[in-house]
């Protein structure tokens, strides 16, 4: 299963969890997954950060496929200048 | 605003222009004369992106009243070139990669033609206060100042 | 805005007369920075610069004659001038960049008035005298009695200065100018000092110390010239002790004003610093006549 | 100079030609975007606001219409209202005050004229009716208990909030526990640090000709970073559909971030629209400095725990940035990015405070310089505490490939250890200090990001090459783009013409930032070259009649067993028979943007008694992955490391307490000159990224992030005076050396 790094902004949701598991084949499935566990995560993550995939940083994760073993960090949005 | 009929040499042409008496040199070169070589980086003299030569002196162009460049002769970095042979100080800081954006870069290349001509071999620290009116906020000056260096050599080898 | 250029002295008298507004200029390396500013342009703008008398420089027996209009570069590149007066050389050759002083002029520098003028300190340290076009004639007077306060000058309506006149300095004599800016050029000064030492073998005959940048108008330090005279130099060195009381003279001349560019404090110290150091430089010149 | 490290050696990749645009640049024939006239075509002028916090009562703009000249007036009435939500709604408000003026200087109202001097003019009759609010210009201010709101329409974001309040974004990153390895630490340093307001200083203002004619099609000419950016901007603040927009990008006079956003364009658009002439909106110096993006100030703790031997155990940061009127996103991710080292134990809090001040805009890695200025700051210190070398303090403890970055995902491959060996073996690092002088050290890092790009690649029927994309070029992409492409073809750099097209002639790009031009648009254009290459095999196949999988491609000729090596020009003249152009588009949205660390060094002296600094002597080292053209990988460290020497020495916003900016001009605003500088000495690292075709990362932003603190490193070793407020101007200097 997915492992799912949190914020601490949105360890909020999980009582203070920084790491949970959950079961999806792209990043938006496991977003949607944790929406249905952590009521309002599933938002904050939708709207409010990135997904750090194998050393990538995505800024529109939501198709994105991952494996069971996979380590996703939810990061603030990057910008640049 | 009554305008004034001007007539001055610019890069070896004779013109004339009619300009009202508190346009700038630099606008009238501009929006007058479609010479827009030189820029307006701040139009107060702190700049120098509007460096042009009056009667062969380094000057900031957006100081100077239109009315003053009558009967003057006025070279911008669009007269610098002999015909398609560019000026030893263009080809050098097209070969050290003196110049990114380019905003300031028809300025320095005035202040530096200016400084050469008086100054055929000037030290670093020379170039540096002769530029220190040309601000740039690309390149860090490094490669500008390498590039005079170069210019200044090349000059030197060809008989003036 | 109308611009108008006149040839002859007594021309640009009358267009003053007739045109009450107008102003006239050289350089307008102040001015034109001020209108963009918002400051309301002159009705009438008078050049000065297509008047010969205004544009040359003179020297003959024992004097030298500036024009009001001549650019600050056509006197840094006089060698002759700036052997004798380095200090108000140097004082011309701070004001802005190569494309600054190929416009700005002595005149302008005096009567645009900034309390941070870069050469009116060493043109007062040299006595330097201003002739100036009156009416119908001329009045002479010295440079330190034309700024009056920030921007305000001592010139009636329809006066401007013509030349500047400066005797050759006694045997022994020379002066330094040093200014304090944060980067090293394109900055109005945050402290000015212009100090000239006369000596006789190595006795200080006469000074003048003159401070810019820290009063409304450059300010004369009588406490540190009262310092300086009778003191001792040797091998270009002048003594601690004296030096000490220079700087504190300096420092306590200074009435300062807390702006952008620096604090009262600030301005006391390198004020002080500052009157050392030219002093310093002074005595050096005038020691060996570098 | 640069060192190499297990690279392949390339033809082009790595050369330094002179690049494409500089011809037009020497001779004065660039066009940036105040260079465009176009016949019958009115100058705009803007009404700012005199105060620092007011609401609008009225605005009335009837006089002005009356003017002679005049030919069209706006003011916030004359744009649509988003919503709040709405993620343009900030730009939106920027552009054109609604009922509000939130800063000094915010747009209220602009008028279209023939002349400038008409529309100045009838600016000046515009009657404003205000009532006065408090203003707010400091992180104390805005995070007072009681304070008023800034702006009534901020929502936090990333943080639950309920209901608007001066708190823009808030952010923390925790592992590990501090407060137990603060306990067990031999040495704990904590200190206090802030930084002022800066610009990002390019010296063209911003400009835009806007032309709208009878059938509602935008014709918009504007320099910028990204014009694409400003078609669905100007689009989403007029309420037009994008495809009614057409941007031509002009040449952009330097950017840095600050040209990442938008702010004349949907103005000049609707006075065109409502004029039906085009509408020339050109900002002074005063302006670009009092109403377009500065970089947050900040103030900053820093707690750093180490053992005796220099290990680095734990740090806790709290970073508050005053981001300006608007909710800025420029990221205070920055902050949290330069925990550069392995740090088991991290605290990163990030907040970010509104202010009665211009909208912050992004400046070169954002948030980043402030934070690594006092990170660095206290590490030395340690250093100086454990009498360790300071680059071997930071040998110890720099990250390495896998290490958690402070957001706790895993570092690709990165060059930080590789950057500081070379500084340390470098002859600056080995000369000895002149006397009288010290040297200070810092080091600092960006992410980079990737994002969409697109480029097409046509072969013309001589066997050139032209390259379109639609990414603006200030630092040399263009010529980068050229040289990737020639190594992929094997054909002559100067027979490719790269060139940066309008909205209507290339995919869709996102912005220049985040350096990624070189990254991601370099990416789509060596895709492109690779599928032109397949069709070029094809192509060749036929005409040497043998299977597609016998021909290979090899420096630019198609290579069969058995026949003549048959060059591009040879294909490309019997294009038509083989079956038509040779043009392939490729497009992308890039992953793996590899990280660019730089460690400097610097040597200067302090005049003890005015406390000016003057330097001596300042050595970059930096990571470029792959220098595709080495003279502007050089040119970006060399021109980050300067605005870093502005940012640590010079620069600052000062503020009259009505939130006037009291030094809005380059005289006063003092961005280093020529004068006050050495030269910049470079050395190149080359640790490629290996999600790049050509190994490349991204160096436009991490130059500026660590002068700011090699500066103050110095003064430190120089004075034994730990300055902690920028910038370190003269007068600072001695006061501080003045208090015991």
């Amino acid at each position: 299963m997915p492992r799912v790094h949190l914020m601490s902004d949105h360890r909020r949701f999980t009582n203070g969890e920084a790491i949970v598991e959950s079961e999806g084949a792209t990043v938006g499935a496991v977003i949607a997954e944790l929406e249905q566990r952590y009521p309002g995560l599933g938002e904050a993550l939708t709207h409010g950060a990135s997904a750090g995939v194998n050393g990538v940083i995505h800024s529109e994760p939501q198709y994105l496929a991952v494996d069971p073993d996979t380590d996703i960090y939810f990061v603030a949005p990057l910008t640049g200048g | 605003m009554s305008r004034t009929h001007i007539t001055c040499t610019v890069n070896g042409d004779p013109v004339d222009f009619l300009a009202s008496d508190d346009t700038s040199l630099l606008d009238a070169l501009r929006d007058e004369l479609g010479l827009t070589g030189a820029k307006e980086g701040c139009g107060t003299g702190d700049c120098g992106a509007c460096s042009v030569l009056i009667d062969g002196r380094l000057n900031c162009s957006c100081l100077v009243f239109a009315p003053e460049a009558e009967g003057s002769d006025i070279v911008t970095v669009e007269g610098i070139a002999d015909g398609d042979r560019l000026h030893p100080l263009q080809q050098t800081f097209l070969e050290g990669a003196a110049l990114q954006c380019g905003i300031c870069t028809p300025g320095v290349l005035i202040a530096a033609k200016a400084l050469l001509d008086e100054n055929p071999d000037p030290t670093e620290t020379e170039i540096r206060y002769a530029l220190a009116g040309n601000l740039c906020r690309c390149t860090g000056y490094d490669k500008i100042i390498r590039s005079v260096q170069e210019a200044a050599v090349r000059l030197k080898g060809v008989v003036r | 805005m109308r611009y108008v250029a006149p040839t002859t002295v007594d021309e640009a008298r009358s267009l003053l007369a007739e045109h009450p507004g107008s102003q006239v200029f050289a350089g307008a390396t102040d001015l034109v920075p001020q209108i963009r500013a918002g400051r309301p342009a002159p009705l009438v703008l008078v050049d000065l610069k297509r008047i010969d008398r205004l544009m040359t420089v003179t020297h003959e027996d024992g004097q030298w004659r500036i024009g009001a209009a001549t650019p600050a570069s056509d006197l840094t590149r006089n060698s002759d001038f700036t052997a004798m007066f380095p200090g108000l050389s140097e004082g011309m050759g701070l004001i802005g960049s190569d494309q600054i002083q190929n416009r700005s002029s002595l005149g302008g520098n005096l009567v645009n008035a900034s309390p941070a003028a870069d050469s009116v300190p060493s043109m007062i340290a040299n006595a330097v005298q201003a002739v100036i076009a009156t009416g119908d004639g001329t009045r002479t007077v010295p440079v330190a009695e034309i700024a009056t306060g920030p921007g305000r000058t001592s010139l009636a309506d329809g006066e401007f200065i013509i030349e500047f006149t400066v005797a050759d300095p006694p045997a022994g004599t020379s002066d330094a100018y040093l200014r304090m800016i944060p980067r090293t050029e394109m900055d109005i000064a945050i402290v000015g000092s212009a100090v000239r030492l006369t000596v006789d073998g190595d006795i200080v005959t006469d000074a003048n110390v003159v401070l810019g940048a820290v009063a409304p108008t450059a300010v004369t330090v009588p406490d540190a010239v009262a310092a300086l005279i009778g003191a001792t130099i040797n091998a270009g060195l002048i003594d601690d002790s004296v030096m000490n009381t220079l700087a504190d003279a300096a420092s306590a001349a200074c009435n300062p004003i807390d702006d952008k560019r620096g604090t009262v404090t600030y301005r006391r110290q390198v004020a002080g610093v500052l009157t050392r150091r030219a002093a310093a430089i002074a005595a050096g010149r005038a020691q060996n006549g570098a | 100079m640069t060192v190499t490290e297990d690279r392949p050696t390339y033809k082009w990749v790595g050369t330094r030609p002179i690049r494409h645009d500089g011809y037009e640049k020497v001779i004065g024939k660039a066009r940036f975007a105040a260079d465009l006239n176009l016949p019958g075509q009115l100058h705009a002028a803007y009404l700012r606001s005199p105060h620092g916090h007011a609401r609008i009562i009225s605005i009335d703009t009837s006089t002005a219409a009356g003017m002679p000249g005049v030919k069209a007036v706006v003011t916030g009435a004359d744009f649509p209202d988003l919503d709040p939500t709405d993620p343009n709604f900030d730009v939106s408000v920027n552009v054109m005050a609604r009922g509000m003026a939130l800063y000094n200087g915010h747009a209220l109202a602009a008028v279209a004229a023939s002349t400038r001097a008409e529309a100045a003019a009838a600016v000046a009759t515009i009657q404003v009716e205000y009532e006065l609010l408090p203003v707010i210009l400091t992180l104390d201010e805005s995070m007072a208990d009681d304070a008023p709101l800034v702006n009534e329409h901020n929502i936090t974001r990333f943080v639950e909030s309920d209901g608007p309040s001066n708190l823009a974004t808030a952010n923390v990153l925790e592992r590990g526990d501090v407060d137990a390895a603060f306990a067990a630490a031999d040495l704990v340093v904590e200190r206090e640090f802030d930084t002022a307001f800066v610009h990002q200083g390019y010296i063209e203002p911003h400009g835009c000709v806007v032309d709208v004619g009878p059938n509602g099609k935008a014709d918009i000419w504007a320099s910028s970073q990204g014009h694409f950016m400003v078609r669905s901007l100007t689009a989403a603040i007029l309420g037009w559909e994008p495809s009614k927009i057409k941007v031509t990008p002009a040449e952009i006079g330097g950017g840095f971030g600050g040209k990442t956003t938008i702010y004349l364009e949907p103005i000049a658009a609707r006075l065109s629209q409502m004029s039906g002439r085009p509408v020339k909106l050109v900002m002074t110096r005063e302006e670009v400095l009092r109403a377009t993006g500065p970089a947050p100030a900040s103030q900053s703790r820093v707690k750093i725990g180490a053992s005796n031997d220099g290990e680095l155990t734990a740090i806790e940061c709290w970073f508050g940035y005053t981001v300006g009127c608007t909710n800025d996103l420029a990221g205070l991710i920055g902050a949290m990015s330069v925990a550069s080292y392995k740090f088991p134990n991290l605290k990163l809090e990030a907040i970010g405070m509104l202010t009665n001040t211009p909208k912050t805009a992004a400046y070169r890695a954002p948030s980043a310089p402030q934070a690594a200025f006092a990170i660095e700051s206290v590490i030395d210190e340690i250093a100086q505490a454990l009498d360790m070398d300071p680059i071997d303090l930071r040998l110890k403890n720099a990250v390495v490939e896998g290490d958690p970055t402070a957001m706790g995902m895993p570092h690709p491959r990165i060059g930080f250890v590789e950057c500081l060996e070379a500084l340390r073996d470098s002859d600056h690092y080995r000369s000895p200090v002149p006397d009288g002088a010290a040297r200070g050290i810092g080091s600092g890092f960006w992410f980079n990001i990737g994002e969409q790009s697109s480029a097409t690649v046509n072969l013309n029927e001589d066997g050139t090459a032209t390259v379109i994309t639609g990414s603006p070029d200030i630092g040399g992409s263009r010529t980068s783009m050229a040289l990737m492409a020639a190594e992929e073809l094997g054909i002559d750099v100067y027979s490719i013409t790269p060139v940066v097209a309008d909205t209507e002639s290339v995919g869709f790009t996102d912005v220049t930032e985040g350096s990624r031009a070189t990254f991601s648009t370099g990416m789509a254009v060596v895709n492109a070259c690779r599928e032109l290459i397949e069709e070029l095999r094809a192509r060749a196949a036929k005409i040497l009649g043998v299977e597609q999988d016998a021909v290979t491609w090899v420096d630019g000729t198609a290579v069969a067993d058995g026949h003549d090596p048959l060059p591009l020009a040879a294909i490309t003249a019997k294009a038509k028979s083989t079956g038509g152009p040779l043009t392939v588009t490729a497009s992308l949205n890039a992953g793996g943007a590899g990280p660019s660390f730089a460690v400097h060094c610097c040597d200067l002296t302090v005049d003890e008694e005015t406390g000016q600094v003057t330097i001596l002597r300042y050595t970059a080292t930096q990571d470029a992955g792959t220098a595709i053209h080495p003279s502007y990988v050089e040119g970006q460290m060399q021109g980050g490391t300067v605005q870093g020497i502005g940012w640590a020495l010079n620069e600052e916003y000062v503020f009259d307490d009505e939130g006037s900016m009291e030094n809005a001009s380059f005289l006063d605003y003092r961005i280093p000159v020529a004068s006050d500088l050495p030269m910049i000495d470079t050395i190149v690292i080359e640790v490629p990224n290996p999600a790049h075709p050509y190994g490349v990362r991204g160096v436009g932003e991490t130059g500026i992030v660590p002068p700011m603190a090699t500066i103050a490193n110095a003064i430190a070793r120089a004075t034994s005076t730990r300055m902690t407020s920028l910038p370190m101007s003269p007068p600072k200097i001695l006061a501080a050396l003045d208090t015991p």
